[in-house]
């Protein structure tokens, strides 16, 4: 048709798709063996889209810093943390974390930060990989 | 064809809505006689919850009200605690309120173009608009660290600066849109399948928008000159000439149909570009927040009282927060009105008279927040609920349906 | 009945089989270069191109749920018939320089009936699963289907009626006697633009036919979550995708038998067995070509129209060019 | 229930929200467009419950929607996946503490794949699909080594 | 036996007359055997009727005089008028004596359990009888009087037949008026044509009328008068406004029998331009006006069934619509006469076309109006709007439903799409709008009874419908045997058109044929 | 259009109404920007009895934007406050206009203003199946955010007695997860 769009398009067949290809570009023939490539470093999977400095990611811990003063679970709007009274420590369950970052603001021995780390998806909700100690 | 009048329901699963409400149409043929809404399938109980949370926990709570203009609940939500509690908010975090605020609005203003031609069947323009929105989510990200709900309100300003590094990028997510937006328009302005079917579509007069409390893009498209970045600037608007769009800049008419909306929106992208680039050109130097020690800040919130509204001019319209502190840890009253909550109604005028398959591009016209729009409270009650579409009501539907279709 | 007789029925029906299943490969696979070109357009990377048959595969295993509102014989029959019945019509079209399996007096307005069948399906089917979306969708694909007629058949009397004129004794309304005569080669200028006119409208006949977009209003997925389809799933759900895509094939390769029947073989003076693979192959590219033109673009290209637009949109501009290229097509033959 | 090799290739999608607040919603939208375009792996967006493969479901449940997730669930015919996307479907979230949830998802429905995130970049989400597809090629490997299964 | 088939003319329509007679005695006796009588005595009938056909077929058209000592008698040449009344059956005539004898026969076993539940029986066969012995009659006579009093019988026994569900019930009775008032009026019509005739030539005969009509001034009016009456008793556009009341409050086999004989009036209107006038009278005029009626008929007939909700009348509008392709196809033929290279290149096909319609419209549209009052039986009702779901419960009258509805449609490979196709495949050399309409009617036609199908047969099963269980037996028969026909003329229309369906046609062209039989070699 | 300033509005509203009408009235300035431009809120406390009169006042000077009705359950009485608009349409024109209104529980009546700004129905409608406010005039519309078969006489963001059951549970604790 010639609309705006209809050129918009033909141009577009012969330029190259705006996709990024994470992590591959079509199914591959088996995904376990996939796996089992890209651990031995056969293969390599295309990286995502870049992420910036800051980004809000999964959350990191250092148990040895923190004080056990609560004050993250105070501000923290999921109740994602929880207080270990025993140890005077805190476990954090990324199942509930919204990623704000509160915590690390509040933190007086800034011993909480959020990493790069955002492919958190699991076929368990309480996996280890969830779970911050 | 069919003549008889039946009701149809749309909702709460439907495709065409992204989130869940429900609709009932009487429609006689294929044309809508009555339209029922009945919204509060998206009910979370969100005013409910913030008056178990303190201040700090709600600002998240309201980023969560929905999450397309995560900006907005927050802005409003932090300028009406602040008010009610007397708290001044430095000039540059002002400005960096409003260069959120309205980043958010091109992508949000983009993202409804999309779904509007997906609505249509015209997936090709659904493609072309979010490849561009991606632009400008990456700068989100960039300069908050997380593409949809930004995290950055707080009370007294903001959580992060905007620095001398930052601004290239912006200025470069700018340009692009100023490139891509001649496309954006050519492409929906001079489509004649897109002008088939919005022009003269959905008509919402000047008079029905009025009365029914219409706002933002909605009553704008309907020739109302309201917006309250013009009519009552807060922040950093306050210091720019902002201008409420209507479609006659463009056209030189006002007929309130889908095109208008259509109008009106893209307009306001350019508008976006522009006060984005007076506010990098002015924003003053200086604390970026009134209190930087959180405990501090919530003792503060603890001892204070009095009432405050904060207003801001969402994507979508004026979004309004209403609190009242009352010397405790937890709002006395915490009120969030959003854009939908009034625009509503105004699906009534322009559902009537038109075809089935008007329905899905009417509702998105005014590019519905069901989701901010449901949150007031309703009962637990374990059982027995019955909703609008029960399967009940489904079968006795399709029990009925040889009534519908007399040859 | 001679041995001899009983062998060519025996092969007719070895042939049927090959033809059925070819048409149904081919069928899928142009299905997954139509949407492989439209992600390319839309500037994605798309599905591999054999995706069409993986969703087969899948969908045959699926559970298949017949609605408690649904007469299952009918719920569960109507696929089957869809799919046969666009398979029949294939047995009837002329591929390259290879005539159709089955031909005979008057095969067009046989295959004009057989690809109702389908839609008739579609919309027995719809109506059969008693869910209130699938019903208007049954409705609209009742009224596209009355739309679209009048300009088909417009079309195809046309140039039945021109061939009838300049060769009364043939059998004009047999595809293969219709391939053998292009229609650009009997007529004058005015005739010309006349056929022209006719090209266009089968061209915008057939996104009509496929219900593609812009014409895809009985299936408007925003509007009624799949339409007619809504309630099958599984089995039934796979029958109706290859009906679909087979008869992507039959409507493309009717306008290149009506309007494009040229062979290539010819010009590099080769025969049999190389003619024959030249010239289907040849088939191949030129309904590829018409089918981007046809069903790929313009759906990439277009908005969804209302149902009142569309039957508008058939009976009066494309009846009214329709008729402008018959009635340029008799003027022409009338003043020679 | 039957599974075979091609069932993986060409997982049809229909999203059900349960009550989020969009977040998630648009960035699975966002997964099928250009940048993403998940819909080289076969993924497609389907409108009837009774066309698909996987059931995406985003928010925490509120009362209303409950009974029609079950229904959801129910429609959708065997073999059948349930991804959620969201931290608030997977846990509550931020609306942990309403009374008008019976959330999350899996207290209403079995879920096979959690995808945390508020929202979930459209990335993670790919990587949710990835971890169903694991999950569905060792079930496949599991019902060959035990076909009584 | 020969003897017997010399005789079989005016058997095949004496036996139900004298059966008309005895019925209400056998009633007196046993109530049962009314139906079986009636039954028996057409069942002789139609296995007469194929007899009778076979040998007209293979030998030529058959005479039958009355009172004379060789019933085949033909008259001497020379002898001045054919005087004495006579029978004269040819191809065209048995080809309508086999539609008359098959739908009345399965049309009585059909009433066998469908009229069961009504009182007074023994009124009911006999004028069933009665309306059969008019039809052969219309269709046997070759006398113009002869005509005009078996068209009052069936006339008289239709009225009695459509009001027969209760004078007092308003709807039939008015039906019944309506149709008498047609029918009086197009008998009146046909005693001035046939004053007319006998004024000017003194003559009843047809053939002998054929051989001396001058087509003089008067004979054009006498044409005036019998076209537009013959095609008002036939159901055309625009004096089609009897049928569908007619044809809806009639019991369901009588307007199965009722479209027979609209057709009986359709063959009389051929009869009258084919083999009366012939190519004396300007067939182009004759043939256009015969076309636009046709082609009214299709379009009107068609959008008004569109929108009707109650079965029957929805149905007997397509028999209107129907009834424009046979009108189309004969008045293309009928244009073209004087012209022999166009009538070879298509007016025959066109022709064949039309006269095989006839017969299958007959069988569909019989079969259509049984599977309607088999729905009626079962739900009460005519209205499609209470109706839905029954294919859950009606699994073979949905079947029968379906292969109706497609064969009226025209879809492969029902009996419908064979006729049709002749139809397209030809008119179009004479006008390519003609196809072009043909066929579009066709389309909408298909798209009215999918929505019929969809009211009636699909969807949830009713409450209120939860009893109902398929039809008994005999009703379940006749509606079969309607479908085999269906169906047996679909798969080998070749066979029916060259053996059945040309000769009928021949010999409506060649009208010296059908003079000639009678008037010897004159 | 003449443009009143915030007082001339207040003291309008004074004059207009009885004189028992306007209980508490407040003007509030904020600014905002580097400019430091204004703008004003105004706060009114009105007399039930006269609240309808206020409304209509309201509409003279100009057709209001309605926000919304918030309210809040104060022990004895539930407190009104109606957020209206006027004078928009023009840089800095605005002027936001609170009008408050205390009923008490044992009357919890206020005539509805849906005949002057129709688009106040969805509000009304929430107010009154939120806080249990009789609506006067309200014509009687099935519930709009609450589920039909919702319980007579339970309001749920009412504080008392009335008000939901508060029966948080958390459906899984974070130590369920272990
Ligand atoms: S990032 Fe936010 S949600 Fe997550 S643990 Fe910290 S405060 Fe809680
Ligand atoms: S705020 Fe920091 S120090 Fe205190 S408990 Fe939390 S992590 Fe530990
Ligand atoms: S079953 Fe109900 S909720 Fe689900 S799609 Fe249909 S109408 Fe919507
Ligand atoms: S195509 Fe669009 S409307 Fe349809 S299901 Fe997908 S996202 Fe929803
Ligand atoms: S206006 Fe809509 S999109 Fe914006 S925050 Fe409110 S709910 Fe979200
Ligand atoms: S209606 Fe609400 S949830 Fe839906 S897209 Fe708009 S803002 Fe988001
Ligand atoms: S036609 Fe549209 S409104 Fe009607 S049921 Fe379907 S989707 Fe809903
Ligand atoms: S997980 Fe977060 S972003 Fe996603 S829907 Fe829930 S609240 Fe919104």
């Amino acid at each position: 048709m010639p609309t705006p769009m209809g050129f918009e398009l033909l141009k577009q067949l012969f330029k190259k798709p705006a996709t990024n290809v994470f992590p591959i570009t079509y199914y591959p023939k088996s995904i376990l063996k996939l796996l089992e490539k890209i651990k031995k470093g056969e293969v390599k999977i295309h990286p995502p889209v870049e992420i910036p400095k800051q980004f809000r990611g999964k959350i990191v811990y250092d148990r040895d810093e923190c004080i056990g003063c609560k004050l993250c679970m105070k501000v923290c709007p999921t109740r994602a943390i929880e207080f270990i009274p025993e140890k005077k420590k805190i476990k954090i369950h990324i199942s509930h974390c919204i990623f704000c970052s509160q915590c690390n603001d509040i933190c007086p021995k800034n011993c909480l930060k959020m990493s790069e780390e955002f492919l958190l998806a699991d076929t368990n909700k309480s996996s280890p990989g969830l779970i911050v100690e | 064809m069919s003549k008889m009048s039946y009701s149809v329901p749309i909702g709460p699963v439907h495709p065409s809505l992204k989130e869940p409400m429900t609709f009932n149409f009487e429609i006689y043929g294929e044309r809508i006689e009555k339209v029922n809404l009945a919204p509060g399938d998206n009910h979370r109980g969100i005013e409910f919850m913030g008056r178990q949370r303190n201040p700090i926990q709600i600002i998240y709570l309201a980023e969560r009200i929905c999450g397309i203009c995560s900006a907005s609940h927050p802005f409003a939500f932090c300028q009406a605690v602040e008010n009610a509690a007397g708290i001044e908010v430095p000039e540059r975090a002002q400005y960096i309120r409003v260069i959120i605020a309205e980043l958010e609005r091109i992508h949000s203003h983009i993202l409804w173009a999309g779904v509007a031609a997906h609505e249509l069947g015209f997936d090709s323009i659904l493609y072309l608009t979010w490849r561009a929105r991606e632009e400008v989510l990456d700068l989100l990200e960039y300069l908050t660290g997380n593409r949809i709900n930004y995290g950055i309100f707080m009370i007294g300003g903001v959580r992060r600066d905007i620095t001398k590094e930052h601004i290239p990028r912006i200025k470069k997510t700018l340009e692009y849109y100023k490139d891509i937006y001649a496309k954006l328009e050519d492409v929906f302005l001079n489509d004649p399948t897109i002008a088939l079917r919005t022009k003269n579509v959905g008509i919402l007069t000047t008079e029905d928008a009025l009365r029914l409390c219409a706002v933002g893009p909605t009553a704008r498209a309907s020739g109302i000159t309201k917006d309250i970045r013009q009519d009552q600037p807060y922040a950093a608007y306050a210091d720019l000439e902002v201008k409420a769009i209507t479609p006659d800049a463009l056209t030189g008419e006002v007929h309130g149909d889908i095109y208008d909306r259509i109008i009106v929106r893209l307009l306001e992208v350019v508008q976006s570009i522009q006060i984005i680039e007076q506010c990098i050109e002015n924003i003053p130097s200086g604390e970026i927040i009134a209190e930087k020690k959180l405990v501090k800040l919530l003792n503060q919130l603890k001892k204070a009282k009095g009432e405050g509204i904060g207003r801001h001019e969402a994507p979508r319209g004026e979004c309004i927060h209403y609190v009242k502190l009352n010397e405790s840890e937890l709002p006395e009253v915490w009120k969030a009105r959003a854009p939908t909550y009034n625009n509503l109604m105004t699906w009534v005028p322009m559902l009537i008279g038109q075809q089935i398959a008007d329905i899905p591009i009417v509702i998105a016209s005014i590019d519905p927040c069901i989701a901010c729009m449901d949150r007031v409270t309703i009962l637990n009650k374990d059982n027995g609920q019955k909703s609008i579409l029960a399967k009940e009501d489904l079968h006795k539907l399709s029990v009925q349906k040889t009534r519908r279709i007399t040859p | 009945m001679t041995i001899e007789g009983l062998l060519i029925i025996l092969l007719k029906i070895i042939g049927a089989v090959i033809i059925a299943f070819l048409g149904v490969i081919l069928g899928l696979f142009y299905k997954g270069i139509d949407r492989k070109l439209a992600a390319k357009m839309q500037a994605r990377v798309g599905p591999p191109i054999r995706q069409p048959f993986m969703d087969f595969f899948k969908l045959m295993i699926k559970e298949n749920i017949v609605p408690e509102n649904a007469v299952p014989w009918i719920f569960n029959g109507v696929p089957v018939m869809t799919l046969v019945a666009t398979i029949t019509i294939l047995f009837y079209l002329p591929i390259g320089n290879i005539s159709p399996l089955l031909s005979g007096y008057g095969d067009i307005v046989l295959i004009i009936y057989l690809l109702t069948l389908p839609a008739i399906g579609m919309v027995v089917g719809g109506f059969a699963s008693g869910s209130p979306y699938a019903n208007v969708g049954a409705q609209r694909e009742m009224v596209m289907m009355m739309s679209y007629e009048l300009p088909l058949v417009t079309t195809v009397i046309a140039i039945g009626w021109k061939l009838s004129q300049v060769y009364p004794q043939l059998n004009v309304f047999s595809l293969a006697v219709i391939n053998a005569h292009p229609i650009w080669g009997l007529v004058g200028p005015l005739g010309f633009v006349g056929a022209l006119l006719l090209l266009i409208t089968l061209a915008i006949v057939t996104p009509g036919e496929l219900s593609k977009i812009p014409f895809d209003v009985p299936e408007a997925e925003t509007e009624l979550a799949g339409g007619l389809l809504v309630e099958y799933s599984g089995r039934n759900l796979a029958l109706f995708s290859l009906a679909d895509a087979v008869k992507t094939i039959v409507m493309v390769s009717l306008t290149v038998a009506l309007f494009f029947p040229y062979n290539i073989a010819h010009l590099f003076d080769l025969s049999g067995i190389f003619a024959i693979g030249i010239d289907s192959l040849f088939f191949l590219v030129k309904l590829l070509l018409i089918m981007f033109v046809e069903v790929t673009f313009i759906r990439v290209a277009a908005a969804r129209l209302k149902i009142d637009q569309v039957s508008y949109a058939y009976w009066v501009p494309l009846s009214i060019i329709g008729l402008l290229g018959l009635s340029l097509i008799v003027l022409d033959t009338i003043m020679i | 229930m039957k599974l075979n090799k091609y069932f993986e290739r060409s997982l049809w999608v229909f999203h059900l929200n349960t009550g989020s607040c969009n977040g998630c919603d648009i960035e699975i939208v966002a997964g099928l467009t250009p940048r993403y375009d998940l819909e080289r792996f076969g993924i497609k967006l389907v409108g009837s419950p009774k066309h698909a493969d996987v059931l995406l479901v985003t928010g925490p449940v509120t009362h209303k929607m409950a009974d029609r997730v079950k229904r959801v669930y129910e429609q959708t015919p065997d073999p059948k996946a349930v991804i959620v996307v969201g931290t608030c479907g997977t846990s509550g979230g931020v609306f942990y503490d309403s009374y008008n949830l019976l959330g999350p998802v899996d207290e209403i429905i079995p879920v096979d794949v959690y995808v945390p995130g508020c929202p979930v970049r459209p990335e993670a989400i790919i990587n949710g699909v990835l971890q169903a597809w694991i999950k569905l090629e060792n079930l496949r490997e599991s019902m060959k080594a035990a076909p009584t299964k | 036996m020969n003897n017997l088939l010399n005789h079989a003319p005016i058997l095949i329509v004496a036996i139900p007359l004298l059966a008309a007679f005895l019925i209400p005695i056998v009633g007196k006796v046993n109530k049962k055997a009314e139906g079986i009588t009636t039954t028996f005595a057409l069942g002789i009938s139609l296995a007469l009727t194929i007899i009778l056909a076979i040998k007209i077929l293979s030998v030529g058209p058959q005479v039958y005089v009355f009172g004379a000592k060789s019933p085949s008698l033909t008259l001497p040449s020379g002898l001045k008028f054919p005087i004495r009344i006579m029978f004269e059956v040819d191809a065209m005539g048995i080809f309508m004596g086999l539609i008359t004898a098959i739908v009345s026969f399965l049309g009585a076993i059909y009433s066998l359990t469908f009229m069961g539940k009504y009182d007074g029986l023994d009124k009911y066969y006999s004028l069933l009888l009665l309306l059969t012995v008019g039809m052969f009659g219309m269709e046997f006579t070759g006398d113009i009087f002869n005509f005009f009093v078996f068209l009052e019988i069936a006339s008289i026994a239709s009225v009695a037949l459509i009001s027969f569900r209760g004078t007092d019930l308003g709807e039939p009775a008015e039906a019944g008026f309506k149709y008498m008032v047609v029918s009086s009026i197009s008998a009146l019509m046909v005693l001035f044509a046939v004053g007319i005739f006998y004024g000017q030539y003194d003559l009843l005969n047809f053939a002998a009328i054929a051989s001396v009509i001058k087509y003089s001034q008067l004979d054009k009016i006498a044409l005036g008068l019998l076209v537009p009456v013959l095609a008002m008793k036939a159901g055309a556009v625009p004096m089609h406004m009897w049928t569908p009341d007619a044809y809806s409050e009639a019991p369901a086999p009588i307007t199965m029998i009722l479209v027979a004989a609209s057709q009986a009036s359709l063959y009389a209107l051929f009869r009258v331009t084919f083999s009366l006038y012939n190519i004396s009278l300007s067939t182009l005029t004759v043939g256009w006006v015969i076309i636009i009626f046709g082609l009214l008929s299709m379009f009107i007939g068609v959008t008004m069934a569109i929108i009707q909700k109650d079965i029957k009348r929805l149905m007997a509008y397509h028999a209107i619509s129907q009834t424009g392709y046979m009108l189309l196809g004969v008045g293309v033929g009928l244009a073209v006469l004087a012209n022999p290279a166009a009538l070879q290149k298509y007016g025959i096909t066109a022709m064949e076309g039309g006269i095989f319609h006839i017969m299958n419209h007959a069988m569909y549209k019989g079969l259509l109006f049984l599977t309607a009052g088999a729905l009626f039986y079962r739900t009460g009702t005519r209205d499609l709007n209470k109706m839905g779901g029954l294919a859950h419960s009606m699994k073979y009258t949905t079947i029968f439903f379906i292969i109706g509805a497609a064969a009226i449609a025209g879809l492969p490979p029902f009996n419908g799409f064979a006729s049709k196709l002749l139809i397209y495949e030809s008119v179009y050399r004479f006008n390519p709008l003609l196809s072009i309409i043909a066929m579009v009617v066709s389309i909408l036609t298909l798209a009215s009874f999918v929505k019929v199908f969809h009211s009636a047969f699909l969807g949830p099963k009713l409450p209120q419908f939860k009893e109902a269980k398929e039809v008994p037996r005999s009703m379940i028969f006749a509606m079969a045997a309607l479908s085999c026909i269906i169906i047996f003329f679909g798969l080998f229309p070749n066979l029916i058109v060259k053996n059945l369906v040309h000769p009928a046609v021949m010999s409506l062209i060649e009208q010296f044929k059908y003079t000639g039989t009678v008037l010897g070699g004159m | 259009m003449e443009y009143l300033k915030p007082d001339e509005i207040v003291e309008l509203f004074k004059k207009k109404l009885d004189e028992s009408a306007i209980i508490d009235s407040r003007v509030e300035t904020k600014t905002a920007g580097v400019k430091k431009n204004s703008y004003s809120v105004i706060w009114l406390q009105v007399n039930p009895i006269s609240f309808k009169d206020a409304i209509k006042l309201l509409c003279t000077i100009q057709f209001p934007h309605l926000a919304i009705i918030s309210g809040n359950d104060l022990d004895k009485e539930i407190e009104l406050t109606y957020h209206f608009s006027i004078y928009y349409g023009g840089r800095f024109k605005e002027i936001s206009i609170n009008l408050a209104t205390y009923l008490p529980k044992e009357d919890l009546k206020i005539p509805t203003i849906t005949d002057l700004i129709p688009g106040a129905q969805t509000t009304e409608r929430e107010l009154k199946e939120m806080f249990g406010v009789t609506i006067e005039g309200l014509p009687d519309l099935p519930n709009i955010f609450l589920p039909q078969d919702f319980p007579k006489g339970v309001y749920p963001l009412r504080k008392d007695e009335k008000g939901v059951e508060i029966k948080v549970e958390r459906k899984d604790e974070v130590k369920k997860i272990e």
